[in-house]
């Protein structure tokens, strides 16, 4: 349970620091730093026990189904990082509140900051991988906008996003390489998994896992060659640095190395990647260490070498590299820390960072240089500092490996040619900043910083030389912890002394030292050397890729999406034909069991007509008014064919709604082109040609198929039903308003909606007038034809009537609402082509849209009167009267409903055409008469 | 064949007729405006008489009251004349050539006009 | 052989109504897709088989004909010319708007451009 | 008030008496539940309607005009015959023509019966009502009737016909 | 016997509605397809009356009473639309 | 009254909508606001109803008309519809609240509308009937249709053609087999369906195949599977902002079909056409997956990005979905209430946004300082993060609980580099797309006007379930899981357990 305090008390920062906005800075500063020092307060009684080798955990079940517990572990080495983590992040915290100037916004930065130790703290303290990897995925973010804290900055920005980007798509590998792990070994708890290694190693995914997890490890820790982040985070404010990329993000990489240590190592695939990996990474960082102007991009680059360095370690099979791994984590955190800082105060004092500027500090701030000289010493690996301790095994270490068989000298080696470069370019650090004849052109004379700035740097190179002068008693026993967890197992013995005899190891020391210096003094024709490489940096590099990236990105999406309608509507067919066609093909006969019905003469005249006018349709479809003529034909050949197999409510239907269809279309043909110019090439006509046929071949056989294909239908239900159950005799009636009532509501609803969208549409169309149809010739003058105008008003009563019949025959015979709608909206629609709508419009009482709410209200509420009777929704009620002199009638349910569906219908078609015929202007243009 | 039977195949054939009749002078007629009387015939004589047919089938053989029919041809009788004269002002709007017999041409242009007498 | 001509209608306006959705103006792709819908309307009208009795009203015949794919094809056509009439008016609305009739709203020829 | 009182229930009669029959002949019954039906029908439909119609002038004689329907009605028929004579002989023999006829009747309503007459008496088409007008029930200067006819032997007995056959009567049914 | 005559009918009215589509495919100009479609309703009620003798009943009879009302109105609005353009305005 | 709760869902926008239609609410806006606002939340307390009850675990089915399976129309409300029908009400809700902001005025009948389309997207996930289920469809589609073009505008224009078109041809294709269906089966009962399907001929079950992968045409259409997609990125980035909120479950319901209609249709083992079209959704999600993550980084402007992501989240879906067993299909079901909440707080944060940078809108390219940066750029962080998949919102859960449902060999290739790949890509077109947005700032001064509060609620409303999603990640999931098992048990042995 305190180890989730512990976790939490970052989090409460993160929320104090925001909270505390409106104080002071000393005390906003404060307030923050209580909290980390909370944590440490709390973990203080945990450490004895740790240090006596206990584990201490903590966790609950969180989200079990993906394996992701809350679990929190405390051993030896998330001891060190937590240490690690509280510790420097007080010193940061501290640090910060001088470093930051009145114009950065201190609770951002403050609470991003502790946002990061939050994730950091979760890395190290978690017994569960893919909680550890919610938490890696958090030191991404964290540091993302901790890089990108002055987005103002061009590179701050761009620095930001390459580093989340190289951190992200390891975190992605990582997250793959986990759940691998978790599928082949049943969990993801490291108390579970850690001891199945064999079972892990002899999988065959196993070499997947490992590249998978040290990818994620790899771009972390900024390891070559995916390194080329790390300089360019340097656009962060310099505590960020010191924190994220000195002491903990860039290690948690290591971190997770050394917690899967267990089990991944023991390999040669482990050796052989690991290692080489952590050499190239040791050499190529101290080698560009060497070129840099930039203070804080000597010290990244310095950075990247030691982490190269520690991956090295980790990669060596033997085991105490592993323990020298974990000394020099701590070493390298402290003493870089610590020149970060020094960094800062520089950056901060002079205004600078370029070195070529900043000389001779020594005279301005004596104290700092001594402190920055001191720590600098350390990462060269001078005696008597913690730096040359961790060396100095390292060393050892190289010589006692076989990881590339009868190559393996080259590692130490080579680790002394790194070394060499260590010592240079600390010695530049220190000779060319603090020494180096005088400042050149600075904004600000120099000083040294406020006193409690430099108190977080006292402390830390306080410890470089306690750890370099008492190692053991400062350290021994929590290095002893961390290495029994990352081995798993007692480290072999080892010594941390200061003095290890004359050997082979202190050899290398001093051929470093001695050699850097001298490498140093001759730096000039390697400078020229390295000069002669026209580098760009990492970031343009990174951002031009990006911008190849989405050039080439949005070339493919405009190839394949150009925003032609006929290709979508070309693949869709496509798909159409391959999904319904193939299935055909596997057909042995189309013909099923049915028996075939004879044809007669008459049929096949009808035939004749509808395929002649489709054909016809098409071809002269650019002649438009002829077109629609065409279609009317194949529409009313279409209801006669419903008459003759026995539909006569379809061909009622079909016929009212084939009217309304083609006055709308000639409403449209009115606001578009009347005529179309040909455009199609053959080769496309061809295609289109080919492609129709086709798909009019798979319906058609499908069609012939199904008609011939003999099966048990439900429909028998609803002929023995519609009398008793639905008290009408027309079925197909029945089963609209009764059966399947459902769907009608939904249908009308349907109409009711077009008819909404369809005004919507047209408000604020702009408002239109063609003086003269396709031919050029003008519009006759006559609005409103005499006889049209007489005889239609005589023909609406009639027409109402009519609908008035169709509606109460539809239950028991051919008709119903939808059909009695139309007609009745049919007459109207004549009244306005006979009159106009300044006429029709005021002698009509009542809104369009108000009677598609009608009608729709009256269906469901008819529907919703069966609730009455505790009966389902849509429960229909009918029965028989007598009522004298009259006789019997009957009374249904259906009725009400259908009343709805004529309402619905008359409202919609009517708000549709009325409405259209509006956006018309209504005086045109005078023209004269040719004469 | 009852003697109704044969009263109903005569009505039935003429109407067929003259409706086929109809569409023939559609065909063979000249100009669009002798044309327009082909369907005249067709509206006023054959479906008539198929009306006729038709009640005296369902009253007489069906023995069912059916009047219906009659409906129809009022319908028809009162939208025929609208349907010719809208065809034929639409015809003469689009200037559509009669043949050139035809007397009084220039009447066509009088659309809007007040014509001379 | 009622079936097989029927089929043939069927296939034939499907046929003709794809071929006028495939052309590139708006007028045109109503119109298809009005034939299609036609087709379809067949389509699933003798998904119950055709029969030539006289209808699905109780009493007035001895063989009935499966009523439930006309009541479907009714909410179909119903459906159908409620998407039509939309269709129209948006066909109008994207004219007035983007003063082309092309289904892509470009008047110019783009590469796929055909009438 | 009386007579206002009907007015106001049934504005045009005939048209009610005419759904009424309308009615009884859609559904082929003259069973009580449906003369109800109709009487409710010819009532409601024509005030609903009311509106949508132009007021026309009133026609009364409705002894007159049952004889002029049947004289058409007579007309169709016997007319028929030789115009399908004419129609099926050879094309060469057509003497197409329009001929514009002067007019004294006036008001919408019987101009349009009159065109009407014209156009189903076989042989002849109505064309145009001539001039134009926003209110045809305004009377404004001469009216013509411009007729094409399929057979035009005598321009002027075609006239003399049309006036005395048809216009005439609808002069006296309609009092004008 | 009747059924056979009236059955002949339909044939001969299915001829006319054949013709129709030939007078409505030859044109030449817009008002003459329109009349062939005119007459192609006409006859298509024609051949439905004749139908409802053929099958003995007057189920058909509401689709002929629609094809005379609804034929008028669509063939009043193309006539409308030749002549003004705009239809409703 | 409970047991009426399964049609609640439809009933409730729809007369919601229809009352809206009436002359009081017309005359006034506000009043229509507050009118739709009561509905919205009437049928929430009716969602969460309906969510607790389905949570026991037994499936209701409503008989319509009181008609017995199979004859007449069924709802089925079990944890799966439950679950949607909740989804589309949190949204909707969201919608309606960003629209107080003034974008319900900007065209006719908005409110009205939205109900139609809730009644429609409420009926697709309730109904148990095919044919039904078409009806739904077109409910919402034509409701779509008018929410689309609220506002106006070419680009909505040219958006709505082509939307509508496609939309107009998936709509008959969808007839076509309903109609195939029926002849071969007899039913258009999806349950009875199911059953009648294991007693074909081998000729008969052929024609069920044709029919089959005509459906699975419709349902990728809806769900914007590749090839089928195209209309997706120009009607959801064109669209109102609270529109294309609503629209983000549309996508869904496509894969709610294809859970819903192909796992009851095609689930008998040993049957021809058993997992049918597993193969070709497999394959079609995971192109979707890709082309849509090149889409991400290729969009030039926000909504346009956002788009693509909702394509992003149709391909992993549906390359999961494909996968076929319970822990995939409840990873699925996952995924779809966490990508639709965020995809659709993304339309809205990208509008608010949009009107904060003047006239370059949304548009990826520098422009003038926003009003409220931290806010908007908080908000912004959020989504990115959600969507992205990094921790701590739920995208990362989903993602995880995704990317396990591959325990094949094969599949863990495809679908995890896949799934990564487009992850990495996304991420980098978010940070590209944040950076431009808040960080590249022209000279001009900000505006003047800050977002309005509705507009914010809306979006911090949707962005809140997203720590919702991991706070209460584990009864989520449970219950996810549960649906996948109970997805299961066919539909059609439930139904023939017990009627009603
Ligand atoms: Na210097
Ligand atoms: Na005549």
């Amino acid at each position: 349970m305190t180890l989730f305090w512990i976790l939490l008390m970052p989090l409460f920062g993160c929320l104090m620091a925001l909270a505390a906005r409106q104080w002071s800075r000393s005390y906003q500063a404060l307030v923050v730093a209580l909290f980390p020092a909370l944590a440490l307060a709390l973990l203080v009684p945990l450490i004895p026990d740790v240090l006596a080798g206990e584990v201490i955990r903590y966790g609950f079940a969180w989200l079990p189904l993906l394996g992701l517990n809350f679990s929190l572990q405390l051993d030896g080495l998330s001891l060190l990082f937590t240490l690690l983590i509280l510790g420097i992040g007080l010193l940061v915290i501290l640090y910060a509140r001088y470093y930051l100037s009145t114009r950065d916004s201190m609770p951002r930065f403050y609470a991003f900051l502790l946002l990061f130790m939050l994730a950091m703290l979760g890395i190290v303290l978690s017994g569960n991988l893919l909680q550890m990897w919610f938490f890696w995925e958090l030191t991404s973010i964290s540091s993302f906008l901790l890089i990108s804290y002055w987005s103002h900055q061009p590179d701050a920005r761009k620095g930001a996003r390459m580093a989340l980007t190289v951190t992200a798509a390891g975190g992605l590998a990582l997250l793959a390489g986990i759940l691998l792990i978790g599928q082949i070994l049943g969990s993801y708890e490291l108390s579970e998994i850690l001891p199945q290694t064999a079972k892990l190693q002899q999988h065959a995914a196993y070499p997947v896992v490992l590249l998978l997890v040290l990818l994620g490890a790899f771009t972390k820790s900024a390891q070559f060659p995916f390194h080329f982040w790390l300089p360019n985070a340097m656009a962060a404010p310099t505590p960020v640095s010191a924190y994220l990329h000195s002491a903990t993000m860039v290690k948690a990489g290591i971190f997770l190395l050394a917690r899967l240590y267990p089990l991944l190592s023991g390999t040669d695939l482990w050796f052989l990647t690991v290692t080489l990996t952590g050499l190239s990474t040791l050499l190529v960082g101290a080698y560009f260490a060497l070129f840099q102007h930039d203070i804080k991009g000597l010290l990244a680059y310095s950075t990247i070498s030691h982490l190269g360095l520690i991956t090295l370690l980790l990669g060596l099979d033997t085991d105490l590299a592993a323990v020298a791994a974990i000394f020099h984590i701590i070493n390298h955190a402290i003493f870089k820390a610590s020149l970060f800082m020094t960094a800062g105060i520089i950056d901060h004092e002079t205004g600078s960072r370029d070195m070529r500027k900043i000389n001779g500090l020594w005279g301005f701030m004596p104290v700092t240089a001594t402190l920055a000289m001191v720590a600098s010493a350390s990462m060269a690996g001078v005696p008597l500092l913690n730096g040359f301790l961790s060396k100095e095994m390292f060393f050892t270490q190289t010589i006692h490996q076989g990881v590339l068989g009868s190559l393996s000298w080259l590692i130490p080696v080579l680790a002394t040619v790194a070394a060499i470069f260590a010592v240079a370019y600390s010695a530049r650090f220190i000779h060319d900043v603090f020494f180096n004849g005088q400042p050149i052109g600075l904004t600000k004379t120099p000083h040294e910083p406020p006193r409690y700035m430099r108190v977080p740097m006292e402390i830390l190179v306080a410890l470089c030389v306690l750890v370099g002068v008492f190692p053991e008693l400062m350290i021994g026993s929590l290095l002893q912890q961390a290495a029994v967890a990352v081995l798993a197992a007692p480290p072999p013995a080892y010594s941390l002394a200061i003095w290890h005899g004359l050997n082979v190891p202190l050899l290398m020391s001093v051929v470093a030292l001695i050699g850097g210096i001298l490498l140093y003094i001759n730096r000039k024709a390697l400078f020229m050397f390295q000069a002669g490489f026209n580098e760009t940096k990492a970031i343009y590099r990174f951002e031009a890729f990006i911008q190849r990236l989405v050039r080439r990105c949005r070339n493919s999406i405009e190839q394949i999406e150009n925003g032609s309608f006929q290709r979508y509507i070309l693949l869709l067919l496509l798909a159409l034909l391959a999904l319904a066609g193939a299935p055909l093909l596997e057909l042995q006969q189309l013909r099923g069991q049915r028996a075939a019905l004879p044809f007669d003469g008459l049929v096949i005249v009808g035939a004749i007509l509808l395929i002649v006018a489709a054909v016809a349709t098409v071809m002269v479809v650019r002649q438009r008014l002829l077109a629609l003529v065409m279609i009317s034909v194949v529409g009313l050949m279409v209801s006669l064919a419903f008459v003759r197999f026995s539909a006569p409510d379809l061909a009622l239907t079909q016929l009212s709604v084939e009217v309304v269809t083609v006055v709308l279309l000639m409403l449209a043909l009115y606001f578009l082109p009347h005529k179309s110019v040909k455009q199609s090439s053959s080769g496309h006509l061809v295609r289109d040609f080919t492609l129709a046929s086709a798909i009019g071949v798979v319906v058609g056989s499908l069609a012939y198929a199904m008609m011939t294909n003999d099966s048990a239908s439900i429909s028998s239900y609803f002929l023995q039903n519609a009398k008793s159950g639905g008290g009408g005799t027309n079925v197909v009636n029945v089963i609209l308003v009764d059966f399947r009532g459902f769907d009608t509501l939904g249908e009308i609803t349907v109409l009711g909606i077009a008819a909404l969208g369809i005004l919507k549409l047209l408000t604020g169309i702009p408002r239109f007038m063609a003086s003269a149809d396709g031919e050029g010739r003008l519009w006759s003058k006559d609005r409103h034809p005499l006889l049209l105008a007489v005889i239609s008003q005589a023909l609406l009563p009639l027409a109402l009537i009519v609908s008035v019949y169709i509606f109460f025959r539809g239950h028991n015979l051919p008709g119903g609402g939808f059909v009695a709608g139309l007609i009745t909206a049919v007459a109207m629609i004549l009244q306005y082509v006979a009159k106009g709508v300044d006429w029709v419009k005021p002698r009509l009482k009542v809104e369009y849209s108000t009677l598609i709410a009608i009608g729709i209200l009256l269906a469901t509420v008819t529907g919703l009167a069966s609730w009455l009777f505790d009966r389902p929704f849509l429960t229909s009620w009918f029965d028989y009267f007598d009522v004298p002199l009259i006789g019997q009638i009957e009374l249904a349910s259906a009725i009400a409903f259908d009343l709805g569906v004529y309402f619905t219908v008359v409202g919609a078609s009517l708000l549709i055409l009325a409405n259209l015929g509006k956006i018309t202007t209504r005086y045109r243009p005078v023209h004269k008469e040719p004469s | 064949m009852s003697g109704i039977e044969w009263l109903i195949a005569a009505l039935v054939l003429i109407g067929a007729v003259f409706v086929l009749l109809g569409s023939v002078a559609l065909v063979k007629l000249p100009d669009f405006y002798t044309r327009l009387h082909g369907p005249t015939k067709a509206t006023t004589l054959g479906l008539g008489s198929l009306v006729l047919a038709s009640m005296v089938f369902f009253n007489f053989v069906q023995n069912e009251l059916s009047l219906q029919q009659l409906l129809i041809a009022l319908f028809l009788f009162i939208t025929a004349p609208v349907t010719a004269y809208m065809l034929i002002k639409a015809g003469m709007h689009q200037k559509v050539t009669a043949i050139e017999v035809t007397k009084n041409q220039h009447l066509m242009q009088a659309s809007g006009k007040k014509p001379a007498p | 052989m009622m079936e097989l001509l029927m089929s043939i209608v069927i296939g034939v306006l499907t046929a003709c109504g794809v071929l006028m959705m495939l052309r590139a103006r708006t007028f045109a792709v109503m119109l298809g897709l009005t034939m299609l819908s036609y087709a379809v309307n067949l389509f699933i009208f003798v998904s119950g088989g055709l029969t030539a009795g006289k209808g699905a009203v109780l009493g007035r015949s001895d063989i009935y004909s499966d009523p439930l794919p006309q009541a479907l094809v009714l909410t179909a056509i119903v459906i159908g010319f409620a998407m039509t009439a939309f269709l129209v008016i948006l066909a109008i609305r994207a004219r007035a708007d983007l003063g082309n009739d092309h289904v892509d709203g470009n008047s110019g020829k783009s590469q796929e451009d055909s009438a | 008030m009386m007579a206002s009182w009907t007015e106001k229930l049934i504005p045009t009669p005939a048209r009610s008496v005419m759904l009424f029959v309308v009615w009884l002949l859609l559904n082929n019954s003259l069973a009580p539940v449906h003369l109800v039906a109709a009487t409710i029908l010819a009532l409601a439909i024509p005030l609903i309607t009311a509106s949508f119609r132009d007021k026309h002038t009133p026609f009364t004689h409705w002894r007159l005009a049952l004889l002029y329907l049947l004289k058409v009605l007579g007309d169709i028929v016997l007319a028929n015959v030789q115009v399908i004579r004419i129609v099926l002989g050879p094309n060469r023999l057509l003497r197409p023509g329009f001929v514009m006829v002067p007019l004294e009747l006036r008001g919408a309503l019987p101009l349009s019966i009159l065109a009407c007459t014209v156009s189903l008496t076989p042989g002849t088409v109505s064309a145009e009502i001539l001039p134009y007008q926003n209110d045809p029930n305004e009377d404004v200067g001469e009216r013509f009737l411009l007729i094409h006819v399929l057979d035009l032997a005598d321009e002027a007995a075609l006239m003399r016909e049309i006036k005395q056959r048809y216009e005439q009567p609808l002069q006296e049914m309609f009092g004008c | 016997m009747l059924t056979q005559i009236v059955f002949v009918a339909m044939l001969l009215i299915g001829l006319g509605l054949l013709l129709n589509l030939w007078s409505l495919l030859r044109g030449p100009s817009m008002p003459d397809r329109l009349l062939a479609l005119d007459t192609m309703y006409i006859n298509s009620i024609a051949l439905l009356l004749c139908y409802g003798i053929y099958g003995a009943s007057n189920l058909h009879f509401e689709a002929a009473l629609l094809i005379a009302m609804l034929g008028f109105v669509s063939t009043v609005a193309v006539c409308k639309f030749m002549l003004r353009g705009d239809i409703i305005e | 009254m409970m047991h009426h709760l399964p049609i609640l869902p439809i009933l409730v926008p729809l007369l919601t909508a229809a009352l809206l239609l009436l002359p009081p609410f017309q005359a006034k806006l506000s009043r229509q606001r507050w009118f739709s606002g009561a509905g919205l939340l009437l049928l929430l307390v009716v969602s969460v109803l309906g969510l607790v009850e389905s949570s026991t675990g037994v499936s209701s089915f409503y008989l319509l008309g009181n008609w017995p399976q199979p004859f007449g129309i069924v709802l089925v409300h079990d944890r799966l519809a439950a679950m949607f029908v909740l989804l589309a009400a949190v949204l909707a809700f969201a919608a309606w609240l960003f629209s107080l902001g003034g974008e319900d005025g900007q065209g006719a009948f908005y409110h009205p509308l939205l109900h139609f389309l809730l009644m429609g997207i409420n009926g697709a996930f309730l109904t148990g009937d095919l044919f039904n289920l078409f009806v739904f469809f077109e409910v919402l589609l034509i409701s779509s249709y008018g929410l689309l073009m609220h506002g106006g505008g070419k680009a909505r224009a040219r958006a709505g053609l082509h939307y509508v078109l496609m939309n107009l041809a998936g709509s008959a294709v969808f007839l076509l087999a309903l109609a195939l269906l029926y002849a071969v089966l007899g039913t258009l009962n999806i349950a009875d369906m199911a059953l009648r399907i294991n007693q074909l001929e081998p000729s008969q079950a052929l024609l069920v195949k044709a029919a089959a992968g005509m459906l699975l045409l419709v349902f990728g259409l809806k769900a914007a599977v590749l090839p089928l997609h195209f209309w997706l990125p120009s009607a959801y980035s064109s669209a109102a902002p609270a529109v294309a909120a609503m629209f983000a479950v549309m996508t869904k319901i496509g894969v709610y079909c294809l859970l819903r209609v192909f796992g009851t249709l095609f689930t008998e083992p040993g049957h021809p056409l058993q997992d049918f079209g597993q193969q070709l959704l497999w394959l079609a999600g995971l192109a979707t997956l890709l082309l849509a993550a090149i889409g991400v980084v290729a969009a030039q402007s926000l909504k346009k990005l956002v788009a693509y992501l909702v394509l992003v989240s149709v391909g992993s879906l549906i390359s999961v979905l494909a996968i076929g067993t319970v822990p995939a299909i409840a990873a699925v079901l996952y995924y779809c209430l966490h990508s639709t909440l965020i995809a659709a707080a993304l339309f809205l944060l990208a509008d608010v946004i949009a009107q904060q940078r003047g006239t370059v809108a949304d548009r990826l390219v520098s422009g003038r300082p926003l009003q409220q940066p931290v806010l908007l750029g908080t908000l912004f962080i959020v989504a990115a993060l959600a969507v992205v998949g990094m921790p701590p919102l739920s995208g990362f859960v989903g993602k995880i609980w995704l990317l396990q449902a591959a325990t094949e060999v094969s599949e863990r290739a495809a679908l995890w580099s896949v799934l990564l790949l487009s992850s990495l890509l996304v991420l980098i077109a978010l940070t590209r797309a944040g950076s431009t947005l808040f960080w590249r700032l022209n000279r001009q001064q900000a505006g003047s006007e800050s977002a309005s509060l509705p507009q914010l609620y809306a979006v911090l409303s949707l962005l809140l379930c997203s720590p919702l999603l991991v706070i209460f990640g584990d009864a989520v999931m449970q219950f996810c899981l549960a649906t996948a098992q109970q997805l299961q048990t066919p539909l059609a042995v439930m139904t023939a357990g017990g009627n009603q």
